[in-house]
């Protein structure tokens, strides 16, 4: 086994337990940042890959843009309630 | 002009004329629809006899068209009814909602026929069936009931399938869509399975036993003129797919050889029609004692009598297959005079119920007569047609020693006197109700001419039955049996010979010697209400009787809780169809995303359980 | 319960398809690919119309694709059809996003929980110029580097979203957006379409593509990047900005 | 491992779907399912000791080893059509927000 | 000139870009969009490889024009541009999404490789989500999209196994691919049955379909119309052109009885489920989703050219069955049918062409439907499928009930009189369908001379 091999096994357990605890959690903010945390492992999933192009774009738009459209519905709805 | 092609070229023309020409008067358009079915019917009767119609295609090239005798006899009789029927139309036609459409679908509904019984390829043949069903279909709902349509379209959808399977199946075996050929190449289990298929097309359409549901929904709620129609003419559609079913296909490949037991020589399948066309005769006859009304009850006698069609040509002997020929005209007119005098008669006062009838003999004396007729001839009586049918069909019975089918034949018959006798006392005879005393009249002349002529045939057919009895002598010898043997005034039978124009005579003699007594010893008293009772049911308060309601209520006592079976299964049957929506609703069609996700996992499981495990 | 025998049957349906998998012959096994047998080997060699050799970055020139980058000579010339699907997807959720967020043009900045300070407002403006840059040079070397018009355009839009968050009364012009928005994808198409009237097919390169590894080289890959990056970014912040605004009718 | 990672990863999408009966955590489920999907293709195209498709001037010829670029081109457009949906749904929850006042499926009642 | 046929995507596509500068020209780009489309379509794209990007395939993306596609292409784009015209007035705002469709499901139609073919399915199915905005149901449109979002999911999953195991992505190289190497079908099972399934959520298949009740029962004009004919002739196409050529070479043994038996209870619980409606509405969408599962099973058993005759006729009845009730839904409020009763008896000309729909789809003479239906059942019976062949005989029955009765309450009125009115557009559609319906029913000669050359062409597919 390589290293290669080792840090693979490694991420791909985070990966699964990430998700569970996204899909899992309660509240959903942590719902979301599991999601986020989610989206960064498999970035690195893709450099371990060999796959750098995918994982700029992953980082972009997967783990920055989607959290933060969902902050941000989840921040309007907050506004919401609070009135 | 007889060229099929062009009669039905011709039919669609003048169905879209009629439209139009209704739409601007609609007694004008009846009349159109009048000229224009006596013209199919002129062309056919002209050509046809002599067997010169041409059948040769120019316009359509996918149609194609062969005359057979059997084809012409049933195309005959019912192009007949329709011509007899549409005579109604101008009296009629204009209370309808769609009247424009009414007319349309009529003349649409008798090119279907026409394509019906001279197709000469089974998908020509499904084809022209399925234009019969949605046409006429659309014109029962213009009547009393908008259910009713529903349930004539069910079981013509069911038998119409049942029928495509059988030609498809037959169509795997013989590769073409060809009627001898499809019929020819059957053997085995695959004849076994196109003739219960056929079969089912046949019961169903002509409402014998277990298909029976629609037919009292659909004659006695269809508009006043169409249920002749459908009696007379349409349920015949059953026995045509009937003669294939049973005589073309089985006798060639017989299921069980019972020639070594004491049971008739039939096939099994055969032997099964029987019976259940016997259960018919008997279930028709006991519905029709019970029924109030007298166009739901001269329907279930349509039941019984396609009952006895079924027997006839179960029987398969010459006798019995000409019997049952006979028998499908002799009960298209005797059906069509008596529901064309009952329109007449609801034409006139608005109702077909018996209990809100009576004494209508006194205001339509030529109806009445129409309705004796009729009546006389379905409960088989001489000197009418009806009476020759049966007379064949009982030789065939006793012959082939079948008791139990006997008992039901001849249970039957009597039913009839039972039955039939009830909207003839109850409609025409007896007390004259006060609201229908001033303002009823006799039915118009162009309504009395088609019931005469059809009283005259009655009449005709009891009377001279040879011209008809050697046309279907030709058939018979289409079929591969031997004819009946019949001279200008015998037929021969096997027990005997029937001489029926004796018969008539000796049977006017005595009518003539009745009505003598009847005028000179004529006294009749007048009797309270109290007083009257029928079939030993005892009259318990002051009501209008006149032998309408309860009339054999201790008959029916016997039965009347078993009655609805049969409609409830049908019913229980579209409830659970409808379960099973509502269940396939809530398990696939139910507001949570989670469930059609469910399913996609559930699918992938059981497929990756098969393929890894 | 219930989620407990979910999760059973979708973990079973895992371990299935993963056993499914290592059954099948056919399926090569994790990191034992032989990229002869696929069709990507023609992509690394850019000999698909016929151009036998080994590439060499900085010397090779004039190939059929001229990108240092294999996955953007891929993306961008050999399967751009799918980009330019792609770049309509994003153009029809952000047509989407508005209208259902924003059917009357009459919105207002959603409030933000805070106030910003004068520190963090500038600093955002600062940080705004610094990650717009890295934006535009990822754009512009995405057939030399990873990147390219996807991630650049992100970027853009996110050094936008930066003003947002800075600053809880910003709101950008979306109607320029819009109009480049537009413009960028109308031009990619247009490229599109002058390769079949300028070359043979519909979006076929008709530009020369000079030595591989050269900034100015690759053909019309700079100029496609450059219009997706344009048209990405300015979906992108044209979603932020709906997210990020009310309409006034619910408030 | 990764790519059995990766497909568990989408069957726990599913799972998600499956047991969340809140619209913003089922966004977050097919979220996953994408991630777990693009996982997935990349690892269809993962060459041990291949090297990233990018011709440099270190690693500057056609014939050393590389990993399989397409799934990586794949993986690109999945991405951005994941955003794409993701927004829409997003976008959909707020409507459906300020519709019901809830994420919850069970308490926006019958009555679509 | 064969690359013609790629305008038909990039004509709309351009089309959308440019609509959304200016809210007024919108409606108009997206007319003469359709309409140039339809022009280009019938007068100048030829048959044949249209190759994008100068690359040959299986490198480069390309699109297929043979008879099959250009029949989809014909009904799609034809009865596209008919609900646009009778919609462009009321749906302005929708201009740029359905561009984005049309070129949406153009691409779907037209295109040979099967990740591009996943391309245009997000991109029309986005499409599809945000025209299902206009009923106002968000909820709807939310179950629509994430149900969408997983099919199309499963379907790339599917693809990308489908790449693992033979290095390509292009369907007429990955068919020959299998054909040459006699791939074993049980290796297939898993990515086949994937792609199935993902193609099945958006053909409407039965157990993958939650989604199409809510969208349709509350649907309007545009969406009616739109999702139940346009859409769904452009999957069936879709689904029929991957089955045909992939996926039937997966589906032998006991995957294809799985598969047939998933159809054919799929075809009964639909019809039943229609049956035990009461809201036109819902039975109209039951009924298609019976409908659609029959072109389906049509296409498993190879059954191409009936099955595409089905998807035109089915396409053609539902564009007039969705517009009358619509209409008259959004002038009454209702569509209850006990409610909606003797809603013809003032429109008559219109409950008329209703009518003719009904019976087509029925499958009665005189109309497309009995012609179609016809031969479809013989070709099972060819076949000897009997089983099939059956459950849809048994099913048209209950199909013929309640349509009956649904079509009997329409023409009869109970008590109150409901008003609708139709425009004079919405009569010249309906009677023109009619009477297309009518003349393909009786003239059959047409279907005919299509017939050898669909046959031909799906051959060509299949040997690469």
């Amino acid at each position: 086994m390589t290293l290669t091999d080792i840090i693979m096994a490694v991420v791909s357990v985070l990966l699964l337990g990430i998700a569970y605890l996204a899909i899992s959690s309660k509240k959903l903010i942590k719902g979301v940042i599991f999601l986020s945390a989610l989206s960064m492992l498999s970035v690195v999933s893709y450099v371990l890959m060999k796959a750098p192009d995918v994982a700029l774009t992953e980082a972009v738009i997967g783990s920055g843009m989607v959290t933060a459209l969902f902050v941000f519905t989840l921040l309007s709805i907050e506004k919401g309630e609070a009135k | 002009m007889a060229n099929i092609e062009l009669l039905l070229l011709f039919l669609l023309a003048s169905g879209i004329v009629s439209y139009f020409l209704t739409k601007w008067k609609s007694f004008v358009g009846s009349v159109f629809t009048i000229f224009s079915t006596m013209f199919v019917f002129a062309s056919l009767a002209m050509y046809g006899f002599s067997g010169q119609l041409d059948t040769t295609v120019n316009v359509i090239p996918v149609l194609s068209f062969a005359q057979t005798n059997i084809g012409f006899y049933f195309a005959i009789i019912i192009v007949f009814v329709y011509l007899m029927v549409s005579f109604f139309h101008p009296y009629f036609v204009g209370e309808y909602k769609y009247k424009n459409s009414y007319n349309v679908m009529f003349l649409l509904s008798l090119a279907g026929v026409i394509g019906t019984f001279f197709a000469d390829n089974f998908i020509q043949l499904f084809f022209a069936f399925e234009f019969i069903v949605w046409t006429s279909m659309l014109l029962i709902p213009m009547g009393k009931s908008k259910k009713a349509a529903v349930s004539y379209y069910g079981f013509s959808a069911a038998g119409s399938f049942a029928m495509l399977f059988g030609i498809l199946v037959m169509r795997s075996v013989s590769g073409s869509f060809d009627i001898d050929l499809g019929l020819a190449s059957l053997a085995g289990g695959q004849a076994t399975l196109v003739f219960v298929m056929f079969l089912v097309a046949a019961f169903s359409k002509l409402g014998a036993f277990p298909f029976h549901i629609w037919l009292p929904e659909a004659h006695g709620n269809a508009p006043h003129p169409f249920s002749p129609v459908l009696s007379g003419a349409l349920v015949k559609l059953g026995a045509f797919v009937a003669v294939f079913a049973i005589l073309r296909i089985m006798p060639s490949t017989p299921l069980i050889d019972f020639a070594n037991s004491n049971l008739p020589h039939i096939p099994l399948g055969q032997y099964a029609v029987v019976i259940l066309g016997s259960l018919s005769i008997v279930f028709g006859t006991l519905m029709a004692i019970k029924e109030d009304d007298a166009k739901k009850l001269l329907a279930y006698s349509s039941m019984s009598h396609g009952g006895y069609i079924l027997v006839a040509f179960g029987i398969m002997t010459s006798q019995a297959v000409a019997g049952g020929f006979y028998h499908i005209l002799a009960h298209a007119l005797a059906s069509a005079g008596a529901f064309m005098a009952i329109a007449a008669v609801a034409k006139q006062t608005g109702t077909t119920k018996m209990s809100e009838l009576g004494g209508m003999i006194h205001k339509m004396p030529i109806t009445y007569i129409v309705y004796l007729v009729a009546i006389i001839s379905m409960a088989g009586i001489p000197p009418m047609g009806g009476f020759i049918s049966k007379w064949l069909i009982f030789q065939a019975v006793i012959d082939k020693g079948m008791i139990f089918v006997a008992i039901a034949v001849f249970f039957g018959s009597i039913g009839s006197f039972l039955y039939v006798f009830r909207p003839l006392a109850a409609l025409f005879l007896g007390q004259e109700l006060r609201e229908y005393k001033v303002k009823v009249k006799e039915a118009p002349f162009l309504m009395l001419l088609p019931m005469l002529i059809i009283t005259a045939l009655n009449v005709y057919t009891g009377v001279i039955p040879s011209a008809i009895l050697n046309f279907t002598n030709g058939m018979l010898v289409d079929l591969g049996l031997a004819p009946v043997s019949i001279t200008m005034w015998d037929i021969v039978g096997t027990t005997g010979t029937l001489n029926p124009a004796l018969i008539a005579l000796v049977f006017g003699f005595g009518v003539v010697i009745a009505f003598i007594i009847f005028i000179v010893l004529k006294k009749s008293k007048k009797v309270t209400l109290m007083e009257t009772y029928t079939a030993g049911n005892f009259v318990h308060d002051e009501q209008l009787l006149h032998y309408t309601k309860d009339f054999y209520a201790p008959l029916e006592r016997l039965y009347i809780k078993y009655t609805t079976i049969m409609k409830e299964f049908y019913e229980t049957l579209a409830v659970k169809v409808k379960e099973i929506g509502r269940f396939g609703k809530y398990l696939f069609m139910n507001k949570f995303i989670g469930t059609t996700i469910l399913w996609i996992i559930a699918i992938l499981l059981f497929l990756l359980v098969g393929e890894v495990l | 319960m219930k989620n407990l025998i979910a999760f059973v049957l979708s973990v079973a349906l895992g371990v299935l398809m993963v056993l499914s998998l290592t059954n099948n012959d056919w399926f090569a096994q994790f990191g034992y690919v032989d990229l002869a047998d696929r069709v990507s080997q023609s992509y690394i060699d850019k000999d698909v119309t016929g151009n036998p050799g080994e590439i060499i970055f900085g010397i090779t020139s004039n190939p059929e694709n001229g990108a240092a980058n294999i996955v953007t000579s891929i993306v961008v010339d050999y399967r751009s059809f799918d980009t330019l699907g792609e770049v309509t997807v994003l153009f029809i959720s952000a047509l989407g996003v508005a209208l259902l967020l924003n059917s009357q043009d009459k919105n207002k900045r959603l409030a933000l929980n805070f106030k910003p300070n004068f520190m963090l407002r500038v600093g955002s403006r600062a940080l705004f110029a610094i990650i717009l840059m890295t934006g535009v040079y990822v754009i512009l070397h995405g057939h030399l580097t990873p990147g390219g018009g996807f991630p650049g355009g992100t970027m853009i839009a996110s050094s936008i979203l930066l003003l947002y968050l800075a600053d809880d009364q910003f709101r950008t012009k979306v109607k320029g957006f819009k109009l480049l928005e537009g413009v960028a994808g109308s031009f990619y198409v247009i490229i599109g379409l002058l390769g079949l009237l300028l070359a043979t097919y519909f979006l076929q390169n008709f530009l020369p593509t000079g030595t591989v590894g050269d900034l100015l080289s690759a053909g019309v890959i700079p100029i496609v990047y450059i219009l997706i990056g344009l048209k990405v970014g300015s979906e992108i912040a044209g979603i932020i900005d709906n997210f990020l605004t009310e309409e006034e009718v619910s408030l | 491992m990764i790519q059995y990672a990766a497909i568990i990863l989408i069957v726990f999408g599913l799972y998600g779907l499956l047991s969340n009966r809140n619209i913003i955590k089922m966004i977050i489920s097919l979220n996953i399912i994408e991630i777990g999907l693009n996982i997935f293709i990349i690892s269809v195209g993962f060459v041990y000791d291949g090297i990233a498709p990018i011709l440099t001037s270190t690693n500057s010829s056609s014939a050393l080893l590389y990993v399989d670029p397409l799934p990586q081109a794949l993986v690109l457009t999945a991405i951005v059509i994941g955003v794409g949906t993701t927004a829409l749904g997003l976008a959909l929850a707020k409507k459906i927000y300020s519709k019901y006042g809830t994420f919850e499926l069970d308490e926006m009642g019958d009555n679509e | 000139m064969s690359s013609l046929a790629v305008l038909l995507i990039a004509i709309p596509l351009i089309a959308a870009f440019v609509s959304i500068l200016s809210k007024k020209v919108a409606p108009y780009l997206l007319l003469i969009a359709s309409l140039i489309n339809v022009i280009l379509l019938f007068y100048f794209v030829p048959d044949g490889i249209v190759v994008i990007g100068g690359y040959d395939l299986p490198y480069g993306i390309n699109l297929f024009v043979d008879t099959f596609s250009r029949t989809g292409l014909g009904v799609v784009n034809v009865l596209f541009l008919v609900i646009v015209l009778l919609n462009i007035v009321e749906f302005k705002k929708y201009s740029s999404v359905l561009l984005v469709a049309l070129a949406g499901l153009n691409g779907l139609l037209l295109t040979g490789d099967l990740f591009n073919l996943f391309v245009f399915l997000e991109i029309s199915g986005i499409a599809a989500y945000l025209i299902t905005t206009s009923n106002h149901k968000p909820l709807a449109t939310f179950r629509y999209l994430i149900i969408g979002a997983v099919g199309s999911s499963l379907y790339l999953f599917g693809l990308i196994i489908f790449y693992g195991m033979f290095g390509t992505l292009n369907l007429m190289d990955m068919v020959s691919f299998i054909q040459a190497n006699n791939v074993d079908p049980s290796a297939l099972v898993l990515p086949a049955m994937l792609m199935f399934i993902g193609l099945g959520v958006e053909a409407k298949l039965l157990p993958f379909n939650s989604w199409v009740k809510g969208v349709l029962k509350d649907s309007n004009t545009l969406s009616g119309p739109m999702i139940a004919a346009v859409y769904a002739a452009t999957i069936s196409f879709v689904f029929g052109r991957i089955i045909n050529n992939l996926l039937t070479l997966a589906f032998v043994g006991n995957l294809l009885i799985v598969v047939l038996v998933l159809l054919a209870v799929g075809i009964f619980i639909a019809e039943a489920m229609a049956f035990a409606s009461t809201k036109v509405r819902e039975i109209l969408l039951y009924s298609s989703i019976a409908q659609a599962s029959i072109v389906i099973l049509l296409f498993v058993n190879g059954i191409v050219l009936w099955a595409v005759y089905l998807i035109i006729a089915n396409a053609l009845s539902k564009t007039v069955m969705f517009l009358v009730i619509n209409k008259a839904t959004k002038d009454h409020g209702d569509d209850e049918s006990d409610s909606l009763q003797g809603v013809f008896s003032k429109n008559i000309l219109v409950g008329i062409t209703f009518s003719v729909a009904t019976l087509s789809v029925m499958g009665l003479p005189l109309f497309m439907g009995f012609v179609v239906k016809l031969n479809y059942l013989t070709e099972l019976a060819v076949g000897a499928q009997w089983a099939l062949l059956a459950v849809i005989l048994i099913s048209s029955i209950i199909e013929g009930i309640y349509f009956v009765r649904m079509l009997i309450k329409l023409w009869y009125p109970e008590k109150n009189e409901v008003t609708v009115k139709f425009d004079l557009g919405f009569k010249v559609v309906f009677v023109a369908i009619a009477l297309i319906l009518l003349a393909l029913g009786t003239y059959t000669a047409p279907l005919n001379t299509l017939d050898n050359s669909i046959d031909t062409i799906a051959e060509v597919i299949d040997n690469g």
